[in-house]
């Protein structure tokens, strides 16, 4: 049987094919696109923050980039990355089925997501938005920039990952391979899945609240307009509560992702199966009582003030616990420090450092003097590029071969590695200590007291600029020219790896067989 | 669809669409979240002119509106009836009587707009009316958004049945095939569960 | 500690207490990051890779699990529990704090002693003493933020809301505008000056006359408030004296509780009164008809600042003699 | 056939009920409302002896809403409880 890779050709045979391998691998051309326009946009942010005072960009385009920096990085990259590229593609090998079980509807959400992601470009171009990516009324239904069409192409966007999450639920539902039990499956389906639930409950919710907001600035709604007697902060509740769910659509997925490299190169089990399935549904649940965390200044009442706080402390023991599951399965191992490895370390690293910062500015007197500063900018990056987009990176080294058959350079991919996360600690460390003194974010110009630790950060984030081509440079390389390679290059037990890199269009040339479970390292 | 299948049998595929639809339902309804949220709590910060504001919802329209949708449910289930008993004729004239009920639903809707907006009870900046408390608009603005939202879920399903009379007629349904007449029928109980509830909210409750 | 951490002066009555909590919360974290670290580390040497052959199957212990959920959750409810005691403090001016009402606009501060001295973008207040801040906004939201102080609030348009702070040492400290809120939203800065008493005293008697006319002589705002409520016929409705009208008196109201029609009782305070004027019918005061007209396009936010002072001011007189206040009261619950 | 007919028959009946008594109580005309939804979703859309999983989908998509609305709620209306105040 021939790979999918090769089963057809010409540019048709990829535009329609409903075949998940290949969405997949669209959406990863799409997602690294956007990633690299936002870095680009972050670069120019950096750039700017070079100087103290006014210079090298207007206030307007610089307030215009960490909006589209925002928006772009959160609806076009983070919140698609992993799942669409690679739940998609190993999600159906996983649960030994032969495709998702809605494949039209996959194809659909991927040009769903294009057109949702052109409109957002679109208004770009035509100088959308500078209201920042959370909208928040009055001023976004007030800003002089066209906010409207941005708005529109949010909810589209949250259209198409509706679409990807309800079709994963079924999946994992309907077409597991006989005898694959719920309790057997790799536990990325189980962090897959609860990233679904909290896809298809919370998105309609942004959908609404960005759409109020295009209503009220194009045309007067004014619902969160003070002046009919409006409540602006009643908008912030509804956009926190599908956006703080979202943070973890972005990092589930990137949780499930370490937990498949860690067995495989300790060639172990993992320490607590029951421990990571269940602490995934846990976090998507729970995580839904939390969002009033980012409105304690807002105004809000104490006794929500309380419960937000207190519920934000219960969600984190979930990620406590994957952490040290984490760390256990190591014990005993037999660990083989390869590319996705030292991903894997970095993630658990920069993930329970950026955490803890979480469990800091969820601790309520200390978000006051926290929030809007670039602490909660540091606290979220080191999640967001620390935890998913490392993730992210270490997902593609992983399976790679898998993937395009093939494999990459991997001293080069040590190299990224080790870039990367050097990188990232000289950009981010010093905006913990600007958010301790007191610098407010999205600010164009401040005082001069904060200038060296900028420059600091600055700089560092050009070595993670620049690592992120040279990264992106090698693997391009590699897809058309790396060494080929066999079925399971790593020895891993994953369903996945039984299948031949590439898989067939149907991806099994015979049932997958699960009596030996994804994690049984102690067989021979 | 491709030339291979991922189901083992049919029964499985049709459950799965079932499920399928059944998450698209749950997702569809958190929709309807967020106004509701919106409107407790203005509801809660300005009682007197959500009562006053109540006062003016037309009860008669909306209460004729909800034995039509109720109404309604009964004639697609009907259809669905029909069809897994091989009545072809019976599931085409069920979905057409159900058309019509949404036709009439979505007519009557637009005359109740009409007079509110005669009145000056226009949503936003374009409100006009003077005779009640200033934050009575948040209830119309409300109001519009959330039927608005609902009327456009019926005319969507009107459109759907619309389609499903087309292939119920052309034969397209057997009483063991017929999983889009049934996932449609389920959209249209949902367009019916979300009335159940705004009906009250909005017209009822002073 | 605090210069490792890049923390400004600890300036305020509360900063000590909440970068305690701050130290002990970054430790912490320091320290289990560190300990995760070095375990994996630890592994990562112990069990590097030797052969291919199987490893043991070796899954966590019940009791183990448990007891890092439950050393955790002590642990981050703990942070919870102290951060919410300090928050409520933060959130509640103490009693003898001295009011100042404070305007944010797009994109600067202004700032309004009761007793007439105001200024733009610099705060100027006596030390030792508590100030609570009582904020509104013309426009969009921002947030007052002073970092040496640790205190921040949003300013919400169309509502009050209130900070406070109470400065130990005096200095000139950095105000900054927290909230996104615009084009020059990080120009929206200003200054605190924090004087010894003496020196605030003289501030005081030489500041600029406002345009109320007030010279610190008590009358400023207040009579300002007067003017305003005339000018917009509050006074047809409400009285002075205690007399009672078809509006309740604003006599000796201010600070004491309200019952609603609806039996539930609420505090006269700031925002209750804000709200009453922007939008009088949602708490209807028990014993009146909903009669008064809203004024919430009508009253600029330095106008309602204006009324609550008045009101505020009456707080301590007493009713006036012809109106003994139980007969008073009798007639009020009697109305229709 | 029957089944459905009564369904239909409880529905008005509870409508025609609605219409006078829940004017004067939020709480009553809500449950009158989650009865009437109770009675479409079981019967005129199956969920009576279908799969688990539907009725999961539903109660999970309602318990959301109902949390949304309590958040809110909790915050708008508890907003006057500031504390002690004293003046
Ligand atoms: C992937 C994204 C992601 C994730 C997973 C998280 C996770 C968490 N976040 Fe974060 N957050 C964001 C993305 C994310 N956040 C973003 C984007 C913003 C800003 C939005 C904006 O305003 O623009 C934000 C803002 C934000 C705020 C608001 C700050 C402010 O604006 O003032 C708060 C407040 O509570 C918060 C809390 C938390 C908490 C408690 C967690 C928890 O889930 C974290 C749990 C993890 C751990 C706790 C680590 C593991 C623990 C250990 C390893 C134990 C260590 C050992 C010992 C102590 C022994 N976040
Ligand atoms: C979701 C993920 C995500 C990711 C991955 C990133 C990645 C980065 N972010 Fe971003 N950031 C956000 C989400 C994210 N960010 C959000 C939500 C905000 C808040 C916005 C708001 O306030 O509304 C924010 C805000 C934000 C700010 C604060 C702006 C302000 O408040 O004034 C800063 C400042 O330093 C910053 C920096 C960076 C940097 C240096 C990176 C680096 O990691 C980027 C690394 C680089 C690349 C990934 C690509 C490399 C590309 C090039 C070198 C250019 C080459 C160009 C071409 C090929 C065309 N980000
Ligand atoms: C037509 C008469 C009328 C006018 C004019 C009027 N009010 Fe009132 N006001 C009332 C009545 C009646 C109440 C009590 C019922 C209620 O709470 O709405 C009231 C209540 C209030 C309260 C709440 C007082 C309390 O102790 O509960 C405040 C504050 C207030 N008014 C301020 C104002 C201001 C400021 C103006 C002018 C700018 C004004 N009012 C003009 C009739 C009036
Ligand atoms: Cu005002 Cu930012
Ligand atoms: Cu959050």
């Amino acid at each position: 049987m021939t790979d999918y890779l090769r089963a057809e050709s010409g540019i048709r045979s990829w535009l329609g094919t409903t075949d998940h391998k290949r969405i997949a691998i669209m959406y990863l051309c799409a997602v690294t696109i956007a990633m690299m326009l936002g870095g680009a946009f972050a670069m120019l942010l950096r750039t700017k923050l070079l100087i103290s005072g006014p210079g090298i960009m207007e206030p307007l385009t610089y307030n215009r980039l960490f909006t589209w920096h925002g928006l772009t990085m959160v609806f076009m990259f983070m919140i698609p990355a992993i799942p669409a590229v690679f739940g998609n593609f190993m999600l159906p090998i996983m649960v030994g089925a032969k495709d998702l079980a809605f494949p039209r509807i996959n194809l659909a959400s991927f040009y769903v997501y294009c057109a949702g992601a052109a409109l957002m470009l679109w208004g770009m171009v035509h100088g959308g938005a500078d209201t920042g990516w959370t909208f928040y009324a009055p001023y976004a239904t007030t800003s002089p920039t066209d906010v409207a069409p941005i708005a529109i192409g949010v909810f589209i966007l949250g259209v198409s990952s509706i679409m990807t999450g309800l079709n994963f639920i079924a999946t994992v539902h309907m077409l597991r391979v006989e005898k694959l039990g719920w309790m057997q499956l790799p536990l990325f389906v189980w962090a897959i899945y609860a990233t679904s639930i909290i896809q298809v409950i919370a998105t309609p919710v942004l959908g609404l609240s960005v759409t109020l907001v295009a209503l009220d600035h194009a045309l007067g709604m004014g619902l969160f307009d003070p002046a009919l007697g409006g409540d602006p902060v009643l908008f912030q509740h509804l956009f926190w509560f599908y956006s703080h769910p979202a943070v973890y659509i972005m990092i589930l997925p990137a949780m499930g992702v370490v937990t498949e490299i860690a067995p495989t190169f300790a060639r172990k089990n993992i320490l607590s199966y029951r421990a990571i399935a269940f602490s995934s549904l846990g976090i998507a649940f729970v995580g839904f009582l939390t969002w009033g965390h980012h409105m304690f200044v807002a105004g809000i009442s104490q006794l929500d003030a309380a419960l937000f706080g207190v519920m934000s402390m219960f969600v984190a023991i979930f990620s406590a616990v994957k952490v040290f599951t984490w760390i256990g399965t190591l014990y005993r191992g037999s660990i083989a420090l390869t590319t996705p490895m030292l991903y894997f370390f970095a993630f658990i690293y920069l993930f329970a450092f950026g955490g803890m910062t979480g469990i800091a500015v969820a601790t309520t007197s200390l978000d006051v003097h926290w929030h809007d500063t670039y602490f909660v900018v540091a606290h979220f990056h080191f999640i967001m590029i620390g935890g998913t987009l490392t993730a992210f990176l270490g997902a593609i080294h992983y399976w790679f071969p898998k993937m395009f058959g093939r494999e990459y350079p991997e001293k080069c991919g040590v190299l990224s590695a080790i870039g990367v996360f050097v990188g990232f600690n000289l950009t981010f460390v010093p905006q913990f200590l600007l958010g301790n003194a007191g610098m407010p974010r999205r600010y164009y110009s401040y005082p001069d007291q904060f200038h060296v630790l900028n420059v600091c950060s600055t700089l560092g984030a050009y070595l993670l600029g620049a690592v992120m081509v040279f990264t992106l440079g090698y693997l391009i390389v590699a897809v058309f020219t790396g060494k080929r390679t066999s079925a399971n290059p790593w020895g891993s037990r994953g369903f996945e790896w039984r299948v031949p890199s590439p898989p067939p269009t149907e991806n099994f040339d015979e049932p997958l067989d699960p009596t030996i479970g994804c994690y049984d390292y102690d067989r021979a | 669809m491709t030339a291979h299948s991922q189901y083992e049998s049919l029964a499985r595929r049709q459950a799965t669409a079932r499920l399928g639809m059944w998450l698209f339902l749950g997702s569809e309804s958190l929709l309807f979240a967020g106004l509701l949220a919106l409107f407790a709590a203005y509801r809660v910060m300005y009682p007197t002119a959500f009562h006053d504001a109540a006062e003016h919802a037309n009860v008669a329209l909306g209460t004729i509106n909800t034995y039509i949708l109720l109404t309604s449910s009964l004639t697609v289930a009907l259809a669905l009836r029909a069809t897994e008993h091989g009545r072809r004729r019976a599931t085409v004239a069920w979905l057409l009587v159900s058309i019509a009920f949404g036709v009439a639903f979505d007519v009557l809707k637009l005359v109740e707009y009409a007079q509110h907006l005669h009145d000056g009870f226009a949503p936003g900046h374009y409100y006009t009316a003077t005779s009640l408390p200033p934050s009575s608009v948040l209830y119309f603005t409300l109001y519009y958004l959330l039927t608005g939202l609902h009327a456009l879920h019926v005319t969507a399903g009107v459109i759907v049945l619309g389609w499903l009379a087309l292939r119920a007629r052309r034969g397209d349904f057997t009483p063991t095939s017929h999983i889009a007449l049934e996932c449609g029928t389920l959209y249209w109980h949902l367009v019916d569960l979300v009335w159940i509830f705004l009906w009250p909210i909005l017209y009822l409750l002073r | 500690m605090n210069w490792l951490l890049n923390l400004p002066p600890q300036a305020s009555s509360v900063a000590k207490g909440i970068d305690w909590l701050h130290y002990s919360v970054i430790l912490t974290t320091f320290a289990g990051v560190a300990l995760v670290a070095v375990i994996a580390a630890y592994f990562v040497i112990r069990y590097r890779r030797r052969d291919d052959g199987p490893t043991p199957r070796i899954v966590a212990p019940g009791w183990l699990e448990g007891g890092v959920i439950v050393v955790l959750l002590v642990l981050f409810v703990g942070w919870w529990v102290v951060g919410f005691q300090q928050y409520r403090e933060l959130e509640t001016a103490p009693s003898n704090a001295i009011p100042v009402y404070v305007t944010a606009k797009q994109w600067m501060w202004k700032f309004q002693y009761a007793d007439g001295p105001s200024s733009t973008d610099v705060l100027v207040v006596p030390v030792n003493q508590p100030i609570k801040l009582i904020m509104q906004s013309r426009d969009v939201i921002h947030s007052f933020f002073v970092p040496a102080f640790r205190i921040k609030q949003d300013v919400v348009p169309g509502r009050a809301t209130t900070a406070w702070f109470e400065a130990i040492a005096p200095g000139t400290y950095d105000i900054e505008c927290a909230q996104y809120c615009g084009t020059r939203h990080s120009l929206m800065r200003g200054q605190v000056v924090v004087l010894p008493a003496a020196q605030f005293e003289l501030w005081r008697a030489n500041a600029e006359p406002d345009h109320f006319g007030g010279k610190g002589d008590g009358s400023g705002l207040a009579a300002y408030g007067r003017v305003v409520a005339a000018d917009h016929g509050c006074l047809r409705c409400h009285t002075l004296d205690g007399t009672p009208s078809i509006g309740p008196t604003w006599l000796a109201s201010f600070g004491r509780t309200r019952r609603l029609a609806d039996g539930t009782d609420v505090l006269i305070d700031e925002q209750y009164l804000t709200e009453s004027m922007m939008e009088p019918n949602s708490q209807i005061a028990a014993g009146f008809q909903p009669v008064m007209p809203t004024y919430r396009s009508q009253l600029e936010p330095a106008d309602v600042a204006a009324i609550v002072e008045l009101i505020r001011s009456l707080r301590d007189a007493a009713p006036s003699h012809d109106e003994p206040r139980p007969t008073h009261d009798v007639i009020q619950r009697g109305a229709p | 056939m029957m089944r459905y007919l009564l369904t239909w028959l409880a529905l008005v009946a509870l409508a025609t009920v609605s219409l006078f008594v829940s004017g004067s109580s939020i709480a009553l005309s809500l449950a009158i409302a989650a009865l009437k939804a109770a009675l479409v979703a079981a019967f005129f859309m199956h969920l009576w002896g279908s799969r688990p999983v539907h009725r999961i989908v539903l109660i999970t998509a309602v318990a959301f809403i109902v949390l949304l609305v309590l958040g809110v709620v909790a915050d708008v209306g508890t907003r006057d409880l500031a504390g002690p105040y004293v003046p």
